[in-house]
């Protein structure tokens, strides 16, 4: 058979948790990673602020620390067992990240350099403690670059611009996967004893926001379309400060560093919400309180906006009045070129889009969709589990934000995708190798490709009365007004009618572009597809859940409810309907306490 | 400072040779190159030249060691630069030794008609 | 306000020859180049084939020529272009395949060839933890790790459009951000990787790589830096 | 797939600056400098070759064509003398000063010390044919 391959695991995706798993596999197995993207093209070079890990370098901290802030930052959804495993392996981590060559920016005596970020507390004393390490403000970029660079080294097989379409099941076990090559528009068959996916998240169905126009949530969509369930997609993160109309990031790092949000009245209203770690409260803490903000029509102008200001005089004035020290103790102290250091790329962004310099004037922002929490349901070596009692599928993985182990719970902490990224990346690729070694091939099904042939066809010959286009923006509109970071019963259910509405309408779109070659508008199209039913799971994951809990905020349902739903949503995506479980939450240390910062 | 300074040891290849001699005689043409041409072309022009001043000229000892730099440096250096010209554009191995080769026996041949005249004319005709 | 914008497509399953597309359309001086790219496909013409991703600068997807020069799509806006008329053509250099989508093979294999990995098998510290380096031998490297490999420098160079196999901007500065890598034993061998025919010597300093950089390296720096260090055997 | 054809196009279309343009001017200067020494070598030495000839070809040197060829290519060689310093002390001795600002500045100051150096030799230059060959001045 032409375009026919086999090895023993594939990769799907080249980002950070691609690559982690794909070095790790290719130690032992025959691997090759298919990503639709160029990997260095990959959303993990867009992460700044850094990531965490309790190395100590500037001041006491520990592993332990690092786990409580994180189930706490869960809202205590996530799983204490996988969050406790993952702060520990942080820091061996970093430091593998060091070996490999990352340029992290250092401490004066040589060491890595580490910053405040949102929810990361010293224990004992409550206040912000440095644990994020980070390279300048493109983390990320350099977690990407290194790990690519490692698998050049290394020598990994990369298929680059190939799109998984379709992941292989026979008998419960996995096959293979069917990707298309862009170049040729040719579709390939990969058959693979183990499968990895790392394909990201979907954070493109929503209106404004920080994520690349590549995540549309592919990995996600395949396997639920193949009867996997997806856990917790109701619980997707709102970033508060991603810049006005484009969404585009402005890290954490930046509140770090001593940056003050303000409201249109000129008042720092995070005092408000977070009385004691205020502007470095975690991340839907600060976007609801500038939701509730604008509703009482303190934003600025009126226009749903508010102002991020590092210029140093508001640096250093509120780092006096909360008595901000330096590691030795000093008064904390900046200047605009220490700013600009620290945060050049942000600079560079500011400039660029707007058109402002950062440290002379403060910076228009507004919550952006960020992360998703939610994805394939995982245990803590990345094997895929199918059902509520945890039953592995075998041969299937997912690491990286694409998968649920779940380490986030409820709302990610800055810093600790990149972590969840390298730790389960590793593990899952470790995994994934090991079982391949003691597994045969899964023989193929009769026609590999029938499907995607079919999902293929129905682009290609829809009647042509709407327009993909179209159908896209009306999704995004709907999903950032109705299942943002507000949510009620009516909105909710107004989403749902809309998206039924589109994914009918989606049936009538023709692709009319013919060709094989880079045939972009198919796959786009195709990708819309994805988002149309992830988004028909997010929304109706959102309604079920009758609480408010971490990202997931309900007006109707503002407190949090423990006796109820203190569990993990489980979704399996039956055609156009959603059928819905529940599974416990692993809770080993800590009891759910109520959460404030 | 901390950087700490590190030794390597690099191969002296051709094209690096050839690098550094464009820039090193490019010094040297300064005053030779533009010396000669600002004589001969602006002060003096070519409406006051003809065998006779010419021959007189390179009788000149002082004038004889002056052209020969000239003509060593700068055909050199130019021949060089057109070599590295060529490189760009011919993708061949094969075919750029080819030129090469021509470029090197065009070199050869022109600088030692020059370098022949120069020394051959040792005085003045008719003097 | 309204722009013209051009757009150079190509179909290698229909068209011989390339042709340019024009499209009236209003636009707001802040949208970034990439937006009216996007605004094409959504209402002119869904079939125009680029590379695109994260949309501010950062993943190195959209290089492009526009109005005659290399740009990031999405880090290029509308106003600082001061025309009305904008043609968008793709890189040079490289095989075009659609539209604005051309073959990055090459670039790639330029960049592999470097060694662009870090390279030291000393033993890792007895505590297993960071090896150390201070600010000052990170700051000394750190301007070419912004790198993104985009192609916008390497495309822009005319010595790479002459010959593809000249290693380029991109490879030098790739090769440049371990050579001065204190941690980094590799620097020889790219040294003298560099030293050949296709190596560092055929930069003319023609400096549209650095003029194009999105990242604002300085990258005919990073260049003359390694030549120096090629010349003196000493990597400061 | 680069060739000939990319080359001259990224020549004529690219919207480089001013390291671009300098480094075009360079070229094509150098180029002409070495056709025109290749020449004048031969030339010169039909002085002891074929003295006969040389007279012939200083003749044909003397004509308007050659003498305003001759003026463009004393502007060749001092726009390749001055950038060709300016590259070589960079890169021997400054490599540091290889930055946008610095480059654009250096370029521009090049450009004006050939001008400098050209304007008065051209006028001298010009002066002279118009006499020589015109009989303008009183020539
Ligand atoms: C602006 C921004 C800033 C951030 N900052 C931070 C931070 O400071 N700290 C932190 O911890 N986290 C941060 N994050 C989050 C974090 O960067 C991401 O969650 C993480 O990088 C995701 O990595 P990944 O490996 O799962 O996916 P990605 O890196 O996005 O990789 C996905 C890969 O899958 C491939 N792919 C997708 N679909 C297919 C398909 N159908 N077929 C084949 N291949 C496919 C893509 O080509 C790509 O290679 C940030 C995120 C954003 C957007
Ligand atoms: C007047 C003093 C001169 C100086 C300072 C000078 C300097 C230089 C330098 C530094 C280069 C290398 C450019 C590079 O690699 O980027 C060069 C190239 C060149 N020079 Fe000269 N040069 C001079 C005179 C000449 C003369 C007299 C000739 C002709 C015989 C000449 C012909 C060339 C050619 C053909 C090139 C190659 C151009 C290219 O690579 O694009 N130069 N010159
Ligand atoms: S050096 Fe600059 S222009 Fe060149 S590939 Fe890297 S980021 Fe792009
Ligand atoms: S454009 Fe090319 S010639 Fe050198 S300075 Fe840049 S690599
Ligand atoms: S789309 Fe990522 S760099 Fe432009």
């Amino acid at each position: 058979m032409e375009n026919f391959h086999q090895y023993d695991v594939i990769v799907v995706g080249g980002g950070g948790a691609g690559l982690m798993a794909a070095m790790y596999a290719s130690r032992t197995a025959k691997t090759a990673v298919i990503s639709k993207l160029y990997p260095v093209r990959s959303h993990t070079g867009a992460a700044q602020g850094g990531i965490g890990a309790a190395l100590g370098n500037l001041e006491e901290d520990r592993p332990e620390w690092h786990t409580f802030d994180t189930v706490k930052g869960s809202d205590y959804l996530g799983d204490q067992d996988a969050i406790e495993f993952m702060c520990n392996e942080a820091v061996q981590a970093v430091y593998d990240l060091e070996h490999m060559g990352l340029p992290f920016s250092r401490t004066a005596d040589g060491r890595i350099a580490q910053r405040p970020f949102g929810g990361h507390t010293n224990n004992v004393t409550g206040k912000p403690v440095r644990r994020s390490c980070y390279a300048a403000d493109r983390t990320g970029h350099m977690i990407l670059q290194t790990l690519y660079q490692q698998c050049i080294k290394n020598q990994i097989v990369f298929y680059d611009e190939f799109q998984a379409m379709d992941v292989l099941i026979r008998d419960g076990k996995v096959a293979g996967v069917v990707a298309v090559e862009l170049a040729t528009g040719e579709l390939h068959v990969f058959q693979a004893k183990a499968v990895v996916i790392a394909t990201g998240g979907h954070g493109r169905m929503w209106e404004i926001t920080s994520n690349a126009y590549a995540y549309t949530g592919d990995g996600a969509a395949i396997v639920a379309r193949r009867g996997i369930p997806l856990e917790d997609m109701e619980f997707f993160q709102f970033h508060p400060t991603g810049i006005y109309k484009l969404g585009i990031l402005i890290t954490e790092a930046v509140r770090g560093e001593g940056g003050i949000l303000f409201n249109g009245k000129g008042e720092r209203f995070m005092e408000k919400y977070a009385p004691r770690i205020k502007d470095l409260a975690s991340r839907d803490v600060v976007s609801r309180a500038m939701y509730l903000e604008t509703r009482a029509g303190n934003d600025v102008n009126g226009q749903r906006f508010f102002y991020l200001d590092v210029t140093p005089e508001t640096v250093n004035k509120y780092a006096e009045l909360d008595g901000r020290t330096r590691p030795d103790g000093t008064p904390y102290r900046v200047t605009a070129e220490e700013i600009r250091s620290k945060i050049p790329d942000i600079t560079d962004f500011c400039v660029t889009y707007l058109g402002i310099d950062p440290t002379r004037e403060p910076i228009p922002v507004q919550p952006t969709a960020h992360y998703a929490m939610g994805g394939i349901p995982t245990n803590k070596f990345g094997e895929v589990v199918i059902d509520s009692q945890n039953t592995v599928l075998p041969g299937l993985y997912a690491a990286g934000e694409v998968a649920c182990v779940s380490v986030h719970g409820a709302n990610r902490l800055g810093t600790n995708s990149l972590v969840d990224l390298i730790v389960f990346g590793k593990h899952s690729g470790l995994r994934a190798a090991e079982y391949a070694l003691g597994a045969d091939f899964t023989p193929l099904p009769d026609d590999p490709t029938g499907y995607v042939r079919e999902q293929i066809d129905r682009l290609r010959t829809g009647s042509g009365k709407e327009r993909a286009a179209q159908i896209g923006r009306e999704l995004r509109s709907t999903m950032f007004d109705l299942v943002g970071v507000f949510r009620t019963e009516e909105g909710l259910t107004q989403a749902m009618e809309k998206i039924q509405e589109l994914r009918a309408r989606f049936r009538e779109v023709r692709v009319a572009d013919s060709g094989k070659v880079f045939n972009m508008e198919l796959m786009q199209t195709w990708e819309l597809g994805n988002l149309l039913d992830l988004a028909l799971v997010t929304t109706r994951s959102a309604l079920e859940r009758r609480e408010s809990r971490g990202a997931h905020a309900r007006d109707d349902f503002p407190a949090r409810d423990d006796v109820n739903w203190l569990k993990h949503t489980l979704a399996w995506l039956e055609g156009d309907s959603v059928k819905l479980d529940y599974k416990p939450v692993v809770i080993t240390r800590y009891q759910p306490k109520e959460r404030t910062y | 400072m901390t950087t700490t300074t590190r030794p390597v040891k690099v191969k002296r290849t051709f094209e690096q040779t050839a690098w550094l001699w464009m820039r090193y005689s490019a010094f040297l043409l300064i005053p030779l190159a533009w010396g000669h041409m600002i004589l001969q072309d602006v002060v003096v022009g070519v409406h006051n030249i003809n065998a006779d001043y010419a021959i007189q000229r390179i009788a000149n000892l002082g004038w004889k060691i002056y052209d020969i730099f000239l003509l060593g440096f700068a055909f050199a250096h130019g021949m060089n630069g057109v070599r590295q010209v060529l490189r760009d554009y011919i993708r061949n191995p094969q075919t750029f030794q080819v030129v090469s080769i021509i470029l090197l026996v065009v070199w050869f041949v022109i600088t030692m008609m020059g370098a022949i005249a120069l020394l051959a004319i040792n005085q003045p005709l008719g003097g | 306000m309204q722009v013209k914008l051009r757009v150079f497509r190509f179909d290698p399953e229909k068209d011989q020859k390339p042709r340019y597309d024009t499209f009236i359309m209003n636009v707001d001086p802040n949208d970034r180049v990439l937006d009216l790219l996007e605004y094409v496909k959504a209402d002119f013409d869904p079939s125009l084939a680029l590379r695109r991703s994260c949309a501010h600068g950062v993943c190195g997807s959209d290089a492009m020529r526009v109005n005659g020069r290399n740009y990031l799509a999405c880090k290029v806006l509308v106003k600082n272009l001061n025309a009305d008329t904008i043609t968008v053509e793709p890189l040079l250099g490289l095989r075009v395949i659609k539209d604005l989508i051309v073959d990055m093979g090459p670039f790639f294999e330029n960049y592999r060839s470097v060694l662009p990995y870090l390279i030291n098998d000393e033993p890792l510290p007895a505590d297993g933890k960071e090896r150390l380096q201070t600010p000052e031998q990170q700051m000394r490297f750190e301007e070419t790790t912004k790198c993104i490999l985009c192609a916008a420098c390497t495309t822009s160079c005319p010595s790479f459009w002459a010959d593809d196999r000249y290693v380029g901007p991109a490879a030098i500065v790739n090769a440049h951000r371990f050579i001065f890598d204190s941690r980094d034993r590799g620097a020889e061998k790219r040294l003298n990787i560099l030293n050949e025919q296709i190596g560092v010597w055929r930069c003319r300093t023609a400096f549209n790589c650095t003029e194009a950089c999105p990242r604002d390296i300085h990258i005919t720096q990073a260049i003359a830096e390694v030549k120096k260090a090629i010349i003196t055997g000493k990597v400061e | 797939m680069s060739s000939m054809k990319t080359t001259l196009e990224g020549y004529a279309s690219y919207r480089g600056r001013e390291g671009h343009w300098s480094f075009l001017l360079h070229r094509i200067t150098g180029l002409g400098v070495v056709l025109f020494l290749a020449i004048h070598i031969v030339d010169t030495s039909f002085v002891y070759f074929a003295p006969k000839l040389y007279d012939e070809v200083l003749n044909v040197y003397r004509s308007t064509l050659f003498g305003l060829g001759e003026i463009a290519l004393v502007f060749c060689l001092f726009f390749h003398g001055v950038n060709g310093l300016r590259i070589a002390y960079l890169d021997l001795f400054a490599p540091q000063n290889w930055t946008i600002e610095k480059t654009r500045r250096s370029t521009y100051i090049a450009l004006i010390v050939t001008l400098v150096l050209w304007l008065p030799s051209a006028g001298i230059m010009l002066y002279k044919l118009l006499y020589h060959n015109y009989g303008l001045f009183g020539g």
